[in-house]
């Protein structure tokens, strides 16, 4: 299941979601809104979400094919926000379950990384005396 | 040919639209970047600028169709 | 957090305990039961869990003590069962955040292993034709 | 000395009670190893057989006192 939403995420119906009767584990990766940027040494007030909605859940499939191509995955589920979020709010949430557990970490770790790297989403930092779109620049 | 051209994130703000048609004098996308070059300058400033043809990256060589849904990809920030 | 529990396990209680505004990435690993014993080729038709309780905690304290020591931990918690569960059950829950997402991998990924190595938790697999406690003989 | 001795998983069921008292002839964990074998030789064959003194794995070398929480851990298999 891929999701992409500007509603609050619900993390348990993604967990439901990558749950299997022959997995052992199942790793979740939930990625939050911190309320600080350390290195700009600014207070964060909300990341405004955007994505290129029809290649942004074609580019995850492809991550997803790659992944079970790698790891004996039973099921999974990914959604991503596209809302304006507030710190400790929910960005991102991954879910996949494999027979044993390795396989869960490696598998979700692989799929966050390959996510932020090439899934065309993109966030805007809104800090108190400015905003920024994350990575644009050098 | 013209094209239009879907834009996203800082994309958006530099050429101001999310959707933006564009004249180019070749058909290929090396002539679509050349063209957004000259009339965006702010765009190579960016760290990098992917652009996605009908919801695939492609490659400079590929040539582009009129119908084909093309779309800028300024660095992406998901997660 | 740290909870033994012979009632249900509620993940979204855990994961919220294990939340923290000035953390990016959240962990959780979900163990669950799997219906099939692979190497043995036999149905799993339940699994009974026993801990020596007050000692658990403990250990788990003092896992929990060398993750923070290791990674920057911002929250964590952690949830096991001492029920008797079906498969697709919930045997245990950790979920640990941390500011970047790579640690909160390997943190948690570092307690579930110390956690099946140490902790005096025990569990017994019964089969259709019987039953045996867990790893107890070679 | 006269212990008790809580047990756990496989090491209730081969010495038949949740805690069993035990009369040793020392007073080191070596000691309570020893009695264990000899009255229980089941045990010996399981993959590991620790024994915690209050709430803490021990070494054989320690010291036992009447009043210690002793009990048995046999091969964990938690999560």
């Amino acid at each position: 299941m891929i999701e992409l939403t500007d509603k609050f995420i619900d993390v348990s119906k993604i967990i439901e979601a990558a749950k299997h009767p022959s997995a052992g584990g199942l790793n979740v990766f939930i990625g939050t809104v911190r309320d600080f940027h350390a290195k700009k040494n600014k207070r964060v007030v909300r990341l405004d979400y955007e994505a290129y909605e029809p290649m942004a859940v074609a580019e995850i499939q492809k991550i997803m094919n790659d992944a079970i191509a790698r790891w004996d995955i039973k099921a999974w589920a990914i959604s991503h926000s596209v809302a304006k979020l507030l710190p400790s709010e929910i960005a991102v949430v991954i879910a996949v379950s494999t027979a044993h557990r390795k396989a869960s970490f490696e598998a979700c770790q692989f799929i966050i990384d390959q996510l932020k790297a090439r899934v065309p989403i993109w966030k805007k930092e809104i800090f108190e005396d400015g905003e920024e779109w994350v990575s644009a620049h050098p | 040919m013209q094209i239009k051209v879907k834009t996203f994130g800082i994309a958006s703000e530099i050429m101001s639209g999310k959707e933006v048609v564009m004249e180019i004098s070749g058909n290929s996308v090396a002539d679509l970047r050349r063209e957004l070059s000259r009339k965006y300058p702010s765009l190579d400033k960016l760290n990098s600028l992917f652009i996605a043809v009908n919801r695939n990256y492609s490659e400079d060589e590929m040539e582009l169709k009129e119908t084909d849904e093309i779309a800028l990809i300024p660095p992406v920030s998901g997660g």
